[in-house]
């Protein structure tokens, strides 16, 4: 995709107005070709997404079953993933929370990469030791998320200042929800890369809840991006369900950290239209009328929209992919659930770049005395 | 009185005391609307309104130091972190500040609250979903730590805890949140912080634990008495800090041989403590050398989580393994 | 005083722009009394800032000549301090830092409270466990300070909270230094103060230094007053060294809060005059070219030449205020050298509201065995 | 070979492997430009310039945060926490990131940093400036644990964590810092992580100790020997994890006793770990109890320094404690 394209009038842009980048015109009969953007790569963004939906359904389907313990979803928030992973380089680094996994098969992950981490079996790259939604994918520099929510940031400036040091050409994507927002990392990490020009982007997806907390209940601001000012970065807010806006926004972003112009904050409104995780009942904090009037922007049926507009989109089409990509989902998840959980040794790998004696001397006992005694996981995720 | 689970021994003790004194304050992340994302606090925003019980922002930093503040001005505030697991970005708060404030001002201001914090393994939460950090608050004078493993407990611990002078950590034992029922008695309830509980009085080995280990302990227990006729005491320490030192002494000394259990990493966990205090007071009693049972000294796992954290099994082989020392 | 002044122009300020709240005209003939303010107020706030001089230069002689281990100096930072003392009402709470300890001393605590601390004695307030610098007294609602920079900001917060809630006419005033700024509490304060709408003033002292580091490596915004606007607290920035300005600013603030409408950020301009403190030496990190400048915009010398211009201040009034001060001074300090230090057995006490038996029995092993053997301190602090 | 202060010998390490790996990047509150405040990064800036070395904005949050992102692209970074005291803002990272990243990720991400802290008393800092956390990281699996006590060691183990590839948590007895004088290896040098030191040889009672303790327990050694006649063995742990257990059981088999000093308040300090491991594995060949000196189990003190670290006096009555038990 051509990188020539710049927001001028975003640029920069560091005040509190209302403003919201959008491009994608619902409402209209047609549409032009977005600047730097061909046919096919529109058709790429819109099967991202697709791709992360049909992911959603699948996940949704294993957990309700029973076959997986538990599953996160990001259902509503396609555009905020593929949008900000199509303007990436493969060199770039991208430092995700839990809702972010759409970017790692967008970035070329073989599914089973996904698969097997649900399963947390012996070929998760995780090796089994985290739940399921903790993705890790070094081939595309996809960092592993702990779970706590805004550590992560830090790292991300961290790995931004280190790439800068070295001088290689990298830029840092990450990721953090409106809730997180309030952590003490999102506090350092925007100081840490204001003062250093660290070449990284904050994306914040402002699904409007914090698990049940309504975003205007976690934070005062009149919006999110406001915050940028306070640590002399360049904020923008744009409609994150618009993947057009999106992409540009990102695009414009990551060129700024190319050229040596420092972070910028870039906040994506967006909503997480399904439940925080398969352990939570949105119903006990919010109505059905705001989710319906939500789900009408949905970021699929937009992008549809805006290929129809373009005349780019059939049914025929829509069919197909739909179809490959539903079948795909079912075979790499049976595939994974096949495989073996990881063995009691493994347990004891990775503490250290090499076992301690001490440690050595803990996994040794295990095995010579509990072998005998297999047991079976219980215990069910509260949220 | 009435049968309940642990939880609800919780929730109880939350509505007693709320009811009482109208200094008690209840936030957290989730805790009013949702009400929890265990549901601990069940019908207490709708009880006591938004103005007593209600939902913060997503910094743990921000819900421990604010309710620093409200305690140095007086108020009563039991904010909860929602896994104990994340109780790290207010470390600084309870160790540097909640720990230390009534000591270093000479006692001028004081600090009276309590944090509750679900803790350790049950529910597949792998490494992040599981900790045990009981003993980062066990080493930091000026915190009394206090962990139940009945209903009753769960609520006559915790209504002392508010109503106490001193600040609290209030840890309890998801695994058994639900699991473990027994009686609660209701209204006005207390069971003093300090003295451990015999869970089970026994001649031949004693065993140290507390919250979850706890039933743990009692079906290796029946058991091992069931199988080899051992006869084993279970003490239930309850409160970690101060620690009922003479409780711990006087079993050992009766037993001759004592097995600790724990969930947390080995290693400078909250059993070290306990062994420490047997190899300095009562080491001529030992009929055996002291063993402890502890998680191993790694992250915690998620698809192995059934071998990380310790059963009814492993407890099993360790008390035939103290009993077998000749 | 009155509190019915009320700063149209600045009210709820949050945009970025670099205006300044000042007031004393420096090269004026003339001045007219500020409303709500009295010539009698302005000689009080005078003498208060006299007062903290005057305790600084004695902390100084009884450090270098080594009577006590350690001192904090707050010169040039006098004007804040005893500005936004005056504005508040005795029942109103102050989280200080280290720095700030000149409002004590106006709000009426005896000098002996200080005197008692620098020395660590058996009747300071802290019963010899803090370092210098870390006062405490309740009778003035100024509460302890740990050393731990930016963990008192929620404490601000959670008091502001508590008194809103009990519904008492109380504000808290609360401070923290541009380099505290960074602090995790700091994010922690305003985003709590913000949703909560608590009855909070921040104050914070942009003094140029964080010990070494200048404030432009500290943070990268433009003024550190815009941090405001990320968490929805209006704010503003005040000439911190121009004690009139710093007065109706913080008046202004404390009375938006007592309306209920919430918590306001103040940026205080000034300047560290003396080093960091009796361990740091400036020097190493700044010129004396920019300490000079600085220097001739002390706020004693500027509230002097506006006292000039009222036509309030003489020659005789200066001499005699400082000579009675001094005198104060040596001998309230002399007479807290000479009491006792505290006794090992208080050492236990406090930590819990009643003794636990461990510690009890670890007192009675100190005293029993080790009572005949005194000790002396050793060690030096370096910062 | 030249003599200098344990101070020099971190000094030495830091410049020695800045020169050997560019990898190699040095930051923290004041390190740049003011050198440190206690001057641990003499010459770094003016050496290696600012990219290399540079003062970071007051966030320990911040501070490892961004270490731990840079060592996750492949650096060495060696951030500098000014107090140890300041370092409980970083223990979210510490603890859920730093010590888990290479676990958590499979080993696909790793987290080769040092952490360099002055810890314990000495300066006369009060609650806040001289307290000893060392046991909330031994009991963090995933990280090691350091503390010299010699100026050759501090060079020796300090360039052994920086070419490591785990996090270490590098923490200097600042109470020592000048104190203590010795020989240092001119160029690349370096003392293996993981074996303990035997600091005196002996035979009627072992003294488990490190850091700021060594000299202490030496003074008191040299006393007990010269007064009493007792041949006393010390050991210096230096590395705190992982545990050289062989050579405190080792010792401990030979001498029949054990006295274990360390600075930090002694319930589920570090020591409880000492004495469970001897408790656990050597308790047969015990010929009196174990002893623990630890810091009292409060805040640190201003004025009562003196009183409230273990000094000579204390650790000698102690030895003849241990040896007078019959
Ligand atoms: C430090 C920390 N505190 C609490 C939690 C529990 N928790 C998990 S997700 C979540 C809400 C996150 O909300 P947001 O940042 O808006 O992300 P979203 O889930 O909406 O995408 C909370 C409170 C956590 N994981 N980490
Ligand atoms: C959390 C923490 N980190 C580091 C320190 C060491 N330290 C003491 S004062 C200080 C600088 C404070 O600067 P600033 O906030 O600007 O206040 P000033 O001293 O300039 O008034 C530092 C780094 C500390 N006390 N607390
Ligand atoms: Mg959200
Ligand atoms: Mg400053």
């Amino acid at each position: 995709m051509d990188r020539g394209l710049t927001l001028d009038k975003h640029k920069g842009n560091t005040s509190m107005s209302d403003n919201l980048l959008q491009v994608i015109q619902d409402n209209a009969k047609t549409a032009k070709l977005p600047p730097g953007l061909s046919e096919a790569d529109i058709k790429r963004m819109y099967e991202g997404m697709v791709m992360v939906r049909a992911y959603d359904e699948r996940q949704k389907k294993l957990q309700r079953s029973g076959r997986i313990g538990f599953c996160v979803t990001s259902t509503g928030e396609e555009a905020v993933q593929i949008g900000t992973a199509a303007a990436l380089e493969p060199a770039d680094w991208i430092y995700p929370y839990y809702r972010q996994y759409g970017m790692l098969m967008y970035r070329g992950a073989s599914l089973d990469v996904l698969a097997n981490h649900l399963f947390g079996n012996t070929t998760d790259l995780a090796k089994g030791r985290q739940m399921p939604a903790h993705y890790t994918h070094k081939e595309t520099n996809f960092v592993s998320f702990s779970s706590v929510i805004g550590t992560h940031l830090t790292h991300a400036v961290g790995t931004a200042m280190a790439a800068q040091y070295k001088g290689d050409d990298v830029v840092v994507a990450t990721y953090i929800g409106d809730g997180g927002t309030s952590s003490n990392d999102f506090h350092a990490a925007l100081t840490f890369a204001g003062v250093r020009k660290a070449p990284v982007v904050f994306f914040i997806v402002n699904n409007q809840y914090a698990i049940s907390l309504p975003v205007e209940k976690q934070c005062a601001a009149e919006s999110l991006h406001t915050k940028g000012a306070g640590y002399g970065i360049p904020a923008i807010r744009v409609d994150g369900n618009d993947i057009i806006a999106v992409y540009q926004a990102a695009q414009e972003a990551y060129a700024r950290a190319r050229r040596g112009e420092g972070p910028t904050l870039v906040e994506l409104l967006t909503y997480r239209a399904g439940p925080h995780s398969s352990s939570d009942d949105p119903s006990r904090y919010r109505s059905q009328e705001e989710m319906d009037e939500w789900n009408a922007k949905d970021p699929l049926e937009r992008c549809k929209r805006f290929m129809q507009q373009l005349g780019i989109w059939t049914e025929a089409y829509e069919t197909q992919l739909w179809e490959s990509i539903r079948e795909k989902m079912v075979e790499f998840t049976n595939a994974a659930e096949k495989i073996d959980e990881p063995s009691w040794e493994t347990m004891f790998d990775d503490v250290y770049a090499e076992l301690p004696d001490a440690l050595r001397r803990q996994r040794d006992e295990l095995i010579a005395t509990e072998s005998e005694f297999p047991r079976d996981n219980e215990g069910e995720f509260p949220l | 009185m009435a049968t309940k689970t642990l939880l609800q021994g919780i929730n109880d003790a939350l509505h007693t005391e709320m009811g009482r004194d109208e200094r008690v304050l209840i936030f957290g992340e989730d805790v009013g609307l949702n009400e929890g994302v265990f549901r601990a606090t069940t019908d207490l925003q709708k009880e006591f309104g938004e103005e007593r019980v209600f939902s913060t922002p997503l910094t743990e930093t921000g819900i421990v130091g604010a309710a620093i503040g409200m305690a140095v001005y007086g108020l009563k505030p039991v904010p909860e972190i929602q896994f104990s697991d994340f109780i790290y970005p207010a470390f600084d708060q309870i160790v540097s500040e909640m720990a230390k404030f009534r000591y270093r001002s000479g006692g001028e201001y004081t600090c009276p609250m309590v944090i509750r914090t679900p803790y350790g393994g049950g529910i597949r939460g792998g490494l992040y979903h599981s900790q045990s950090p009981e003993a980062y608050f066990t080493h930091t004078p000026g915190l009394k730590v206090v962990i139940p493993s009945t209903p009753g407990d769960a609520k006559g611990l915790l209504a002392s805890a508010i109503r106490g002078e001193d600040p609290v950590i209030f840890m309890e034992p998801k695994k058994i949140y639900r699991a473990v029922k027994g009686d609660v008695p209701d209204g006005d309830y207390t069971v003093p912080i300090g003295p451990a509980r015999v869970a089970r009085e026994g001649t031949d080995l004693s065993i140290f634990c507390y919250g979850a280990m706890v039933p743990v302990c009692e079906m290796a227990a029946e058991k091992a008495q069931e199988k080899d006729g051992f006869n084993v005491e279970i003490i239930d320490l309850r409160t970690l800090y101060p620690i009922d030192e003479t409780a711990i002494l006087q079993s050992v000394r009766k037993t001759g041989r004592a097995l600790i259990v724990y969930e947390a990493p080995k290693t400078c966990g909250y059993g070290s403590e306990i062994a420490a205090i047997i190899a300095e007071q009562a080491v001529d009693s030992l009929e055996a050398p002291i063993k402890r049972i502890g998680g191993f000294d790694i992250p915690f796992p998620y698809t192995l989580e059934k071998i990380y954290v310790p059963d009814a099994i492993r407890v099993y082989l360790g008390i035939k393994d103290v009993l077998d020392y000749a």
